[in-house]
């Protein structure tokens, strides 16, 4: 069930907030588990967040972000109604997405 | 790419075939463990709370239903604070953990203050999720502010910071060593492990722990002000 | 209650504010930079998923789980329980109960479902973690009243109240070493007085939680086995007599006021 | 595809040359994920100073850069910061923690018509300083604070 994100995003004096929750272990790599057996890396490495078609933010992570890793940025240009939509791609090529209309 | 699914590693666990467990109370076959006391009888119980206990519960790593027993002590103070009762008894009891106190064996009582901040500071030991080759912590702080610069201190107990300007009279190192080796021969039903007569800490932690306490070059007993200037 | 959080074909769930217990202000920056934003909502909606799933050899979902208020009635569910229920014989909470509808309804093996009820580290979460989150989500904003009229229900308060006091273990730890005395903490996490029903409020309707250092939704039975775990005692059974009693004992004290879960915790 | 390399980390030239493409991919839409690469060296750096050199070792101290974090964090797996940079032409924001076997945690894109304002939560391995560093106007500028990490509840 990942892959989901939670996005919402927010119209006030003309500057959009969006803000995103990630379903995602973020593993390191450096834990082990119960029984001693190493816990493979597996982290989101790269998030963008689009308006419409356009990008308005994209990131590079690395496993240090938090594990269900949050995300908030803002730009102008956006309306009630628009789409903002978050992807995120993962170091195994996995992917979530998420979308939200402004509010 | 494909679209990630966790639901199917959640499944998946599920799908582990258990080890099967045993709800049904086991014999007490309780062989001596790291940690457990050997000086002291068990307490014979034919008790409710027990039996639940042991249906409820599994051995797990070191941690097995072996220490669900109770002892005289666990069985006393075993009720609200405010609800000890038995005057009479508490004094036999107290009596009985004092004689039983191991005072160190060569006289000494003071090791590496060091060595001390170490134990003092390390939570760990004797739970199932604690290595057992690892040695056990006394997690002083988790209860005791000690050195004035840590700011993760609890406050179940007194604040120790500055306990060396008790001096090192032999009175003060006999207490101090009894107050943690068994604090019930002073203070019954304190909430304070015992951890000399349980096993937890050895000699030697004890006597580094100690020093972390009584040793004047030990921060515990460096004003803030003092280290500040250094 | 807000309800932010829009997703296209996903149900709308409702989440705790920050429910934290109170501790003399020194992490009340960190909270208030944490907001409201918890990863609970995901697991809340992966339990109804699993509510509805077809499961085991019986190849059912839960629906007909009767959790006290009648088959397949989940809204409020949760804030009745611990309760007795006659179909068992016995105290149970929402654990013990979905264990005996996966094993009932879809004929499930029991020790499969105990082998792994919680979350280990590295796991995102598991069935039963789910399950709980989601139902315990239905009984938002409703008053915490488990069972107290039954005679089962009586002995189980009783059964729970002395295993709060019961020292035992080579560290002579009870449930009360660290939680009957008002204003203090340990290191710098301040300890609820849980036999004050106030303070008892703050905890029992604020399980099941997102646990922040474990990244992943905690149930009141875990926090319970946990509990034994750190008083250095063997590990407590998911759903078991004393595991139940324990839970009924908080949830009386704290009787009465609105459920507030999942909550957010460290 | 131009990229950075892996051992060089993130030089200002390839920093100048990943914004002209970034530019030239905001006219094209969809095909976000191949224009700029992830500079995995930077990410892979060991030690705070490798780590800051690996973007821009010669970054100066803004006080346009606001950069909040708790101050004491109840909990250093989930420790929420925010930079908010106030200098004009900000194009990038990245976020370093210092004593991180990797202290290099993200790095932000800001493209034009965003504010270079960005929130996340961190792992903080223990007490250090959280950096933030910001790219604005082609030269890199940069803010830090410290925060205190506790041992949680029973330490074990």
């Amino acid at each position: 069930m990942a892959g989901r994100i939670r996005v919402r995003a927010q119209l006030s004096d003309g500057v959009t907030e969006v803000k995103a929750l990630m379903r995602h272990p973020m593993e390191t790599g450096l834990r082990k588990d119960a029984d001693g057996n190493a816990i493979p890396a597996n982290f989101i490495t790269e998030v963008t967040a689009t308006h419409n078609d356009r990008v308005v933010m994209q990131a590079f992570w690395g496993a240090s972000v938090s594990q269900n890793p949050f995300l908030a940025c803002r730009f102008t240009g956006g309306a009630v109604g628009d789409d903002v939509t978050v992807n995120w791609v993962d170091n195994l090529g996995e992917t979530g997405t998420g979308t939200t209309k402004i509010r | 790419m494909r679209m990630k699914s966790i639901s199917l590693r959640s499944l998946s666990l599920m799908g582990v075939v258990s080890a099967f467990f045993v709800l049904a109370a086991c014999a007490d076959s309780s062989s001596p463990e790291k940690g457990a006391a050997s000086e002291i009888a068990d307490v014979a119980l034919a008790n409710s709370v027990y039996d639940a206990l042991m249906a409820s519960t599994n051995d797990k790593g070191q941690a097995t239903k072996a220490r669900l027993r109770q002892d005289e002590v666990q069985e006393f103070c075993s009720k609200p604070r405010s609800d000890y009762g038995d005057a009479e008894r508490a004094n036999a009891i107290r009596e009985a953990r004092m004689a039983l106190v191991q005072m160190p064996a060569d006289g000494e009582f003071i090791g590496d203050w060091a060595r001390g901040a170490e134990v003092a500071n390390n939570g760990r030991g004797l739970q199932y999720s604690d290595d057992p080759a690892a040695p056990n912590g006394g997690n002083c702080y988790a209860c005791h502010q000690m050195d004035p610069r840590e700011v993760a201190y609890g406050t179940i107990g007194p604040s120790l910071t500055n306990y060396g300007a008790r001096g090192q009279s032999e009175v003060m190192l006999q207490y101090t060593w009894t107050k943690m080796w068994d604090t019930h021969a002073y203070n019954l039903c304190s909430h304070m492990p015992r951890f000399g007569a349980q096993g937890i800490l050895t000699e030697q932690q004890l006597k580094d722990v100690m020093a972390y306490l009584l040793d004047p070059a030990s921060p515990v007993n460096q004003p803030l002000e003092a280290q500040q200037e250094n | 209650m807000k309800r932010l959080w829009t997703v296209p074909a996903l149900a709308l769930c409702s989440i705790a504010l920050s429910a934290f217990a109170q501790d003399g202000g020194v992490f009340d920056q960190y909270r208030e930079m944490l907001g409201d934003d918890s990863p609970a909502i995901f697991v809340i909606d992966e339990g109804e998923e699993y509510w509805y799933a077809p499961a085991g050899p019986n190849d059912v979902s839960l629906e007909a789980c009767d959790l006290g208020l009648g088959a397949g009635v989940v809204e409020g569910a949760y804030a009745q329980m611990p309760r007795f229920f006659d179909d068992t014989g016995r105290v149970m909470d929402v654990e013990a109960r979905l264990l005996h509808c996966m094993v009932t309804l879809q004929g499930r093996d029991a020790a499969e479902v105990h082998a792994k009820p919680y979350s280990g580290r590295g796991d995102m979460g598991t069935e039963m973690e789910a399950l709980v989150a989601w139902i315990a989500d239905q009984s938002m904003g409703s008053p915490l009243t488990p069972g107290q009229t039954h005679s089962e229900e009586q002995a189980a308060f009783t059964l729970g109240e002395q295993i709060f006091y019961y020292r035992a273990g080579p560290h002579d730890f009870s449930c009360a070493t660290c939680h009957e005395q008002a204003g203090v903490r340990i290191r710098l996490q301040d300890l609820a007085e849980l036999p004050n029903p106030e303070a008892a409020r703050d905890i029992a309707t604020t399980w099941p939680a997102y646990r922040l250092s474990q990244g992943v939704v905690r149930t009141f039975g875990w926090r319970m086995r946990d509990c034994l775990r750190q008083q250095r005692l063997p590990e407590l059974i998911m759903g078991s007599e004393a595991s139940v009693a324990l839970q009924h004992y908080l949830s009386v004290k704290a009787s009465g006021a609105p459920m507030n879960a999942p909550g957010l915790k460290r | 595809m131009v990229g950075y390399e892996e051992s060089s980390g993130l030089s200002r030239r390839g920093l100048l040359r990943a914004g002209a493409l970034l530019a030239a991919v905001m006219a094209v839409p969809g095909r976000v994920w191949a224009a700029v690469k992830r500079p995995d060296g930077a990410f892979k750096a060991e030690g705070i100073d490798a780590a800051l050199a690996s973007i821009a070792s010669d970054a100066a101290v803004s006080d346009q850069i606001d950069l909040e974090t708790p101050d004491i964090a109840e909990n250093g797996g989930t420790v929420p910061v925010v930079v908010n940079s106030k200098l004009p032409g900000t194009t990038r924001v990245a976020i370093l923690v210092e004593l991180n076997p990797n202290p290099l945690s993200a790095i932000f894109v800001v493209p034009e018509g965003s504010d270079a304002y960005i929130e996340t939560r961190v792992k903080v391995a223990q007490t250090c300083n959280i950096y933030a560093l910001v790219e604005a106007g082609g030269q890199w500028y940069q803010a830090s604070k410290e925060t205190k990490v506790t041992l949680g509840g029973c330490g074990g």
